[in-house]
């Protein structure tokens, strides 16, 4: 039985599941509530901390999904019931009528252009409309727009209809009916995400009543180029571009007065992103946003912070209420914490960072499904921090925001991590299907031009007919058509029965964006016999047509020099083939705490045979120096209990006090030279995790030392493991070597473990007095829960300044701090000072990153391929980054990227072969004068010397076809497959061919 | 369910709520703090500030019965003696009349004017309500002295 | 008749050929002077390529990729950065002049920006006239 | 549901200064067939400010001697003053909620004579007027629309604390605005509407100074009123001392709409 799954919800995590159930032939119904795929991070404009252009990064994501066959979208769709079934569930869906044909739907808007009826988005209200038939965003998919029934006129009174009369291909349908549909599935993933909150019950703030108070997910669509006004920021009320713009956070986060107790983890830094795009569009703008604690914890996040203190203005106060003035201006109430100033300020506008909250549906779902729920409405998962996706059933996991707030790249470790869990890869797998290309055919270029009207959007503005006579007379076409919709089956029929009939070897299709429907037309040419690659598009729709719709004749001459530049490269086209590579089926995972533990398990679960190289003499990691965790998990017992399985699999070679010398080969087959107590072992594998973990920071670089009371963070936890506290009073200072010039990055881990600290303390010694030293409290996500906890029972928490570090003298037992809120010099005695430190890179990793040829970050942790959408990844195929050697984190997350980090381990491993895409450098051997020049250019290292050292050689593998190796070579000895020289000279050639005018 | 003052973030929204510390020093995420501290200082009359508008408790992101906690801290200063003559006076006139604002002449010729009873049926017109007002008074440890 | 510039631009695939279809999908109007090449990355964009162009005839060149940050392939645009600036050294050197190229960035949902930069670069070709070597070549 | 009577709590400002919102409150209660009974030997409720500030055990006890004039009545208490609502509504709800306060009270009550059995409900009128007694009854007694832009005081006790109170809106209520636009007057919006007037707490007897320049600022920020309409005496003098426009009482206003002449009122504004 093949096995098959429902995701449910298709944001970011959704469609990450979704691609990767798919990657393991798994079939996937992606089942969304909305009317396209894309969630919360698609309605974004950009994404901290890299700024990264969230929907350039998101839309090659969405159109993976959409093209994959394995998996099968399902838009305007609920589940409404669920029941357990002998496979795994039995679902009931039901399918809400979109009412457009989603099969004839071309997606050119002409019916939106000529609907009568206008309405607003969510987030989006105040400042612009859209039609009753429209998409979400434009970017949408499927990119079919869909009539909100409530709104359209047609469907509410009976009249109107105007975009079915406008809509040439008849894709308008009125009698569209919702359908019940039943669906079984193995598993079930949900990833249903939260919602901003809408802060109308923190009524002091204003939104809802006063115009220029709105919330931080409307100004990123203010924000966002593709929003209501096109990217400008502007206020409700007049329209005017704010100049005094204030950011407030913790709305409906840290509130017990609307229910929430968590900290939403993502708002300290999207509000500090968005205050630096509203600076970069108007740098004259004033911007001030009003916090607590900033919360930068996570990679990068903490320099981002940093270099933003420089224009924008940091507040350290929550305001009481915000008064609404003359000219819709804004009055904020609140004290500065810091200097104890109450202040009366003036805006124009104010943006609230307001919380992430579960999607209306969890607790339904929650009991369709009998799984659990938190007091604050997210899922649960049900094991302790061992399994943090897992859940009370077996087949049913939570992943991304659905479970509580998570920024993006945890949300894509999660829901990676959960497909690794559900479908461990040999034997339950059927093995992908390996498809041979078609070659080439014919030796002397025979080529087919189509050129499309894309019903009016092309002919209505360009004379198709007059391209198609002047297309037919260009060198080696042999055929050419027009067709109204060249993508529609008809179309796609034509252009198959053509390449047959004319016995066609390279085909050019004039019509819209290769973006769209390149993959469309290549999947005609294979089943027409031909290899995908002979095909060639010209755009001549979104950058002609569209773009020039008022100057038919010139639009016309255009559409003529695009079709002929085409034609021109296509004379030239060769074709290319899938590129596969055999993998050893042998992992190695370097470094053997939690991370390594958990991934070397779940690869041996998923069949693999495995190599954990360990430097020390014992597994574990910092497992001995972690205290008891709040849901009563024991690290050192769970660690035990991991090594204990660890020697039990058949599958596992555990080498202890070991380390890797030289590392020789790249995916698929690497030779990993270990220095054991034994000698060397040579250890061949085809991927490699690398789990090395931090660090502690050193505790002069804040200027202290420890004594027998002055003690470092794992001092203490050891003694708490052992019982022997025997003082009275007891002082933390965090941030001890970390958030200072030597270490400028936050280390995460350490407000937590320092909570965690201060708990179990108060548990053994209730009557403890606990004083907790510190700059920021980063009690992310439910830690706030702790910090709560912590201080309800008494222990009291002194914020202090880096610029005045506690000053601890040792002999009398007291520290001297500075107490930022209040103004005041206190001086607390303690029996034991305990220094939380902050992380560094563990010792090996500037050997590791020599070997493998890795690239850190400035924190000098590990980088990912891209920080966002491939945390495990590296720029080197086949080597996997998992823990806290990626980044410092706590244990339950370092475990989930654990099991992500074997999940695309075994991807890149599974069916035995790796392949990779056609599009590569090759080079000249002749031509080579191994000046090297291409080797420091390639972002890959997909580069080496031949073993002879006279010329260069690509290790295919590894290219990724950007071409920049190509672009330095100064002997032209570098072609890129699909893009080669004298192609794009050829093309570039055609465009002065004939007359531009 | 309320939080004891300890659970305080100090995020100064009570501050930035409070009527009185726009106009004068008063400062009531201090005045928690100082309290979870045990740093109050009862002689330092800004604990009268306070004009109960319940702001800062009804907006406390931590639940803390802010407002409550100012009248128990007054509580303190009124048993260790710590309490304007004004108020003391006010307490003083409950002692005897009943009434905290009481009535006089003047007003008594309005009432009659308005068609009121010249007396209000209050301990003002029962002496012995009085009585038991006083009573309970002595009890609690208050006599006019 | 008015001098009517021949401008080429060489777009990455990945976001400034959305802009510019984006540009489409918003139906910016945009002087129709340009034609468009598309490359996997800005960073594959060689010296020759645009040197070239100017040797076919072409009045102004244009370069668009991810904005700095977010090239698909980690760093290529910073590689395109510094060979613009000897590009239009050696512009000048060859007497066609750097103002007759230019470098923009523009994010896939950038299409107003796309069309804005098209249009004000035309405009500053036409304003330039035709290339000094227009027609030398060939 | 009550049926319109109730035990007229009159507290110390309105009887001992400001009769003429007693008249007012009379008269108006009269023409809605709302049943007004004295308290005989009722006392200050007594003053939250500066009595549960002192002793609050002592401030329960008191206020208990009160209600238990009304529950021997056999009425439900009603009152028209911020401060008594305050004092009594807590006060009631406490000894609703914690058996042993309520024992305590008893037993303290019974040693002075007094039997106290159940806790009485207790009102505020506008309270009442708008959950209970209903917008429309009202309307049916407005014989002179009156052509007025208000600015509405709620004062802090009739809102606050929340778990107390009627309305779950404390920071934008509406339904004392409602209460005066069925007057015909236009309820006018201004910045400071929800603040603080200033007066409680025993700021007003304790630092009259900072107690005025509270109100003062408040009153500042309206624009355009041709009178300030409260529910509360003690709000009414405070903002009186300090206002241009006239201050009125919700119940004088309520009134002047039902036609009662101004010298009836012995009221002597301009409107
Ligand atoms: C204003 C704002 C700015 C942010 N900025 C950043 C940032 O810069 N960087 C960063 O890392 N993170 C950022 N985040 C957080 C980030 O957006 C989220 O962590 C992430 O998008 C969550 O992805 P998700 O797939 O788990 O959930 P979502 O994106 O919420 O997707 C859930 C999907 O499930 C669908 N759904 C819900 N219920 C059902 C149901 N019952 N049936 C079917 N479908 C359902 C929804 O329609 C939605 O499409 C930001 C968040 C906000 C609100
Ligand atoms: C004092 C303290 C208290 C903490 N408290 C908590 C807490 O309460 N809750 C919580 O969630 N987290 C806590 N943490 C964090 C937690 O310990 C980490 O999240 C977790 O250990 C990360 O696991 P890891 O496997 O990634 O790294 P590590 O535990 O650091 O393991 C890395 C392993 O790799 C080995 N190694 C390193 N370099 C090499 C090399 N070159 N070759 C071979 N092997 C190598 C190391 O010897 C080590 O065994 C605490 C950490 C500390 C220090
Ligand atoms: S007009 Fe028709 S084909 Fe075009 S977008 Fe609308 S429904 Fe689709
Ligand atoms: S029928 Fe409905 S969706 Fe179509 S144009 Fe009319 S209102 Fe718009
Ligand atoms: S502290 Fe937490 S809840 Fe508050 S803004 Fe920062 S991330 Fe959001
Ligand atoms: S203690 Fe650690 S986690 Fe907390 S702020 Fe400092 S560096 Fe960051
Ligand atoms: S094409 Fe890009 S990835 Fe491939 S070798 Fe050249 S520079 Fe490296
Ligand atoms: S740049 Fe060209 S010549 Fe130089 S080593 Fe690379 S391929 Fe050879
Ligand atoms: S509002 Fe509450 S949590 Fe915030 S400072 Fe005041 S008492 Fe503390
Ligand atoms: S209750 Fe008192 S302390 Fe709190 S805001 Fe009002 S006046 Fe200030």
């Amino acid at each position: 039985m093949n096995k098959t799954a429902a995701v449910v919800g298709a944001g970011i995590s959704g469609m990450q599941a979704a691609l990767s159930l798919a990657e393991r032939g798994v079939k996937v119904y992606l089942i969304e509530k909305t009317s396209s795929i894309g969630g919360i991070m698609a309605r974004l404009d950009k994404t901290m901390p890299t700024l990264d252009c969230s929907i350039c990064i998101l839309s090659p994501f969405m159109l993976a999904v959409d093209r994959n066959p394995m998996i099968d979208i399902l838009t305007l769709t609920d589940i409404i019931g669920a029941e357990k079934s002998d496979i795994g569930y039995k679902l009931t869906l039901r399918k809400r009528p979109r009412y457009v044909d989603m099969d004839k739907c071309t997606g050119c808007r002409d019916c939106m252009s000529k609907c009568p009826k206008k309405i607003t988005l969510e987030h989006e209200e105040p400042f612009g409309t859209v039609k009753a038939i429209h998409f979400d965003f434009d970017q949408a998919i499927p990119a079919v727009p869909y009539i909100d029934a409530e709104n359209c006129l047609m469907l509410i009174k009976g009249t109107c209809g105007n975009c079915a009369k406008f809509c040439d291909k008849d894709a308008i349908d009125f009698e569209q009916k919702e359908e019940i549909v039943p669906l079984e599935v193995s598993s079930v993933i949900l990833a249903t995400g939260a919602r901003p909150y809408i802060p109308l019950d923190r009524m002091e703030y204003g939104y809802g009543r006063y115009k220029n108070v709105i919330t931080a997910m409307e100004l990123e669509r203010l924000l966002s180029a593709s929003g209501p006004t096109e990217g400008n920021v502007v206020r409700a009320s007049d329209g005017k571009e704010p100049k005094n713009i204030a950011f407030i956070n913790c709305v409906g986060s840290r509130d017990l007065k609307t229910g929430r107790g968590y900290c939403s983890k993502v708002c300290c830094m999207y509000g500090i992103k968005e205050a630096l795009l509203v600076k970069d569009h108007d740098p004259g703008a004033n911007v001030t946003i009003f916090y607590i604690d900033i919360r930068a914890s996570g990679k990068g996040y903490e320099e981002f912070f940093q270099n933003a203190k420089d224009s924008i203005r940091f507040v350290r106060g929550r305001p009481g209420e915000i008064l609404e003035h003359e000219g819709n201006d804004l009055l904020i109430r609140y004290e500065n914490t810091e200097t104890q100033e109450v202040i009366e300020e003036c805006f124009d506008m104010v943006v609230l960072n307001t919380a992430l909250v579960p999607c209306e549906e969890t607790q339904q779902l929650s009991e369709m499904f009998d799984i659990s729920v938190n007091n604050y409405g997210f899922f649960m998962p049900s094991k302790d921090i061992s399994c943090p996706i897992d859940t009370k059933q077996d087949n049913v996991f939570v992943v991304g925001a659905c479970q509580g707030p998570n920024d993006i790249t945890d949300c894509v470790s999660q829901s990676i991590g959960a497909v690794s869990k559900t479908f461990s890869m040999k034997g339950d797998i059927k093995q992908k299907e390996k498809r041979s290309l078609p070659g080439a055919s014919g030796k002397d270029p025979r080529i087919g031009v189509f050129v499309c009207h894309c019903g009016k959007n092309i002919g209505k503005y360009v004379d198709v007919k007059d391209v198609v006579e002047y297309a037919k007379k260009l060198p080696d076409v042999v055929y050419a058509e027009d067709s109204l919709f060249t993508c529609s089956d008809q179309g796609q029929k034509s252009i198959k029965d053509t390449i047959k009939k004319e016995k066609l070897n390279r085909v050019v299709v004039a019509a819209c964006s290769p973006k769209t429907h390149e993959n469309t037309f290549q999947e005609a040419l294979i089943e027409a016999g031909l290899n995908p690659y002979m095909l060639e598009m010209a755009n001549i729709r979104n950058q002609c047509s569209w773009v020039h719709s008022k100057q038919y004749d010139l639009a016309t001459q255009k559409t003529k020099d695009l079709v002929r530049m085409s034609v021109a490269k296509a004379r030239l086209l060769e074709p290319l083939y899938q590129r596969e590579v055999d993998v050893v089926q042998h992992v190695a995972v370097i470094g053997g705490g939690f991370t390594g533990m958990a991934s070397a398990l779940e690869m041996a679960k998923n069949g693999f045979r495995v190599s954990l190289i360990e430097r020390e003499s014992k597994l574990g990691g910092k497992a001995s120096v972690t205290n008891k965790q709040k849901d009563g998990t024991i690290p050192e017992e769970l660690a035990e209990m991991m090594a204990n399985h660890l020697e039990e699999s058949n599958n596992i070679s555990v080498f202890l006090s070991s380390e890797v010398e030289n590392v020789e080969g790249f995916v698929g087959d690497f030779i990993l030279d270990v220095s054991t107590p034994n000698g060397i072992e040579k250890i061949e594998c085809g991927t490699v995790i690398i789990a090395t973990g931090f660090d502690s920071a050193d505790v002069k670089s804040s200027g202290y030392t420890t004594s027998e009371s002055v003690i470092t963070d794992e001092k203490f936890s050891s003694m708490v493991n052992c019982g022997m506290l025997d003082g009275k009073n007891y002082v933390f200072i965090l941030c001890v070597g970390a958030r200072n010039e030597q270490n400028p990055y936050c280390s995460k881990f350490c407000c937590i473990s320092s909570l965690n600290h201060v708990r179990c303390l108060l548990e053994d010694k209730p009557d403890a007095n606990v004083t907790v030293l510190y700059r920021d409290i980063r009690a992310y996500g439910y830690h706030e829960d702790t910090y709560r906890e912590v201080s309800e029972k008494g222990a009291n928490f002194i914020r202090y300044s880096p610029e005045m570090m506690p000053h601890i003298d040792i002999d009398k037992k007291v520290v001297e701090v500075y107490d930022t809120t209040s103004s005041k010099t206190r001086t607390i005695e303690f029996d034991y000072c305990v220094l939380e430190r902050g992380a560094i890179p563990s010792k090996g990793t500037t050997k590791l990153r020599k070997l493998f040829k890795m690239s850190v970050v400035s924190s000098g942790f590990f980088a990912e391929a891209h920080l966002k959408l491939a945390p495990l990844d590296t720029a080197l195929d086949g080597v996997f980054i998992a823990g806290s050697c990626q980044y410092p984190k706590g244990i339950s997350e370092a475990i989930t990227q654990a099991v992500s980090a074997a999940g695309r381990a075994s991807i890149a491993m599974g069916g035995g072969t790796y392949s990779a895409i056609p599009i590569t450098a090759s080079i000249d051997e002749n031509k080579c004068i191994a000046c090297k020049l291409c080797m420091d250019m390639c972002p890959y290292k997909a580069l080496q010397m031949s073993e002879n050292g006279i010329h260069m050689e690509v290790i295919t593998v590894s290219c990724k076809g950007c071409g920049t190796c190509a672009a330095f070579c100064p002997s032209n000895a570098i072609t890129i497959s699909g893009f080669t020289y004298k192609q794009e000279k050829e093309k570039l050639k055609a465009i002065f061919e004939g007359s531009m005018e | 369910m309320l939080n004891s003052i300890h659970s305080c973030m100090k995020c100064g929204t009570c501050t930035g709520s409070c009527p009185s510390g726009r106009v004068v020093s008063f400062r009531t995420r201090q005045l928690v703090e100082e309290h979870c501290l045990g740093e109050i200082d009862l002689d330092d009359i800004a604990i009268w500030y306070c004009t109960t508008c319940y702001n800062c408790m009804e907006r406390c992101p931590r639940n803390i019965d802010i407002t409550d906690d100012i009248l128990r801290i007054r509580e303190e200063a009124y048993k260790q003696g710590k309490v304007l003559p004004q108020h003391k006076d006010i307490m003083s006139y409950i002692y005897r009349t009943g009434h905290a604002v009481p009535i006089n002449e003047e007003i008594k010729d309005l009432r009659e004017s308005l068609g009121l009873s010249r007396i209000p049926p209050t301990t003002h017109k029962f002496e012995e309500a009085l009585g038991i007002v006083r009573l309970l008074l002595e009890e609690g440890g208050f006599n006019d002295k | 008749m008015s001098f009517e510039p021949k401008i080429l631009a060489f777009l990455c695939n990945w976001c400034s050929y959305g802009a510019a279809d984006m540009a489409g999908t918003s139906r910016l109007q945009y002087p129709s002077n340009i034609r468009i090449i598309r490359f996997m990355c800005s960073g594959r964009i060689d010296p020759n390529f645009v040197i070239e162009a100017f040797l076919r005839g072409a009045d102004g060149v244009m370069i668009t990729g991810c904005h700095i940050g977010d090239c698909h392939y980690i760093d290529g645009n910073y590689k395109t950065v510094h060979r613009y600036e000897f590009l239009k050294e050696y512009l000048d050197t060859l007497g066609i002049g750097s103002e007759r190229l230019t470098l923009e960035w523009c994010s896939a949902a950038e299409g107003m920006k796309f069309s804005q930069k098209v249009t004000e670069f035309t405009e500053r070709i036409r304003k330039l006239g035709p290339s000094p070597i227009k027609g030398d070549e060939q | 549901m009550t049926n319109d009577e109730f035990a007229f709590f009159l507290g110390c400002l309105i009887p001992n200064r400001l009769p003429a919102i007693e008249k007012a409150s009379r008269l108006v209660c009269d023409k809605l067939g709302i049943r007004l009974y004295d308290m005989d030997g009722a006392s200050c409720c007594p003053a939250p400010g500066v009595m549960k500030s002192f002793d609050k055990n002592l401030w329960l006890k008191l206020a208990a001697r009160n209600l238990q004039i009304s529950e021997k009545m056999g009425y439900d208490l009603i009152t028209m003053c911020n401060g008594c609502y305050g004092t009594l509504k807590d006060a009631s709800m406490e000894l609703k909620e914690d058996k042993e306060k309520l024992s305590d009270v008893k037993e303290t009550l019974n040693r002075l004579g007094l039997s106290f059995e159940n806790v009485p409900n207790v009102y505020h009128l506008v309270e009442y007027l708008y959950f209970d007694y209903g917008l429309d009854r009202i309307r049916e007694t407005i014989t002179n629309k009156l052509n007025l832009n208000v600015a509405v005081h709620y004062g802090c006790h009739l809102l606050k604390p929340v778990k107390y109170r009627r309305s779950e809106n404390f920071e934008v209520p509406q339904f004392f605005d409602e209460l005066v636009e069925i007057t015909g007057a236009k309820s006018i919006n201004y910045p400071e509407k929800s603040t603080c007037c200033g007066a409680g707490g025993g700021v007003r007897s304790g630092m009259k100074d900072v107690s005025l320049e509270i109100a003062k600022r408040k009153v500042a920020s309206i624009k355009g009123a041709d009178c300030i309409v409260t529910p509360c005496p003690f709000c009414h003098m405070q903002l009186e001392q300090v206002s241009n426009i006239p201050v009125l009482y919700y119940t004088q206003l309520l009134a002047l709409a039902m036609d009662i002449p101004k010298d009836v009122l012995g009221l002597e504004v301009e409107l």
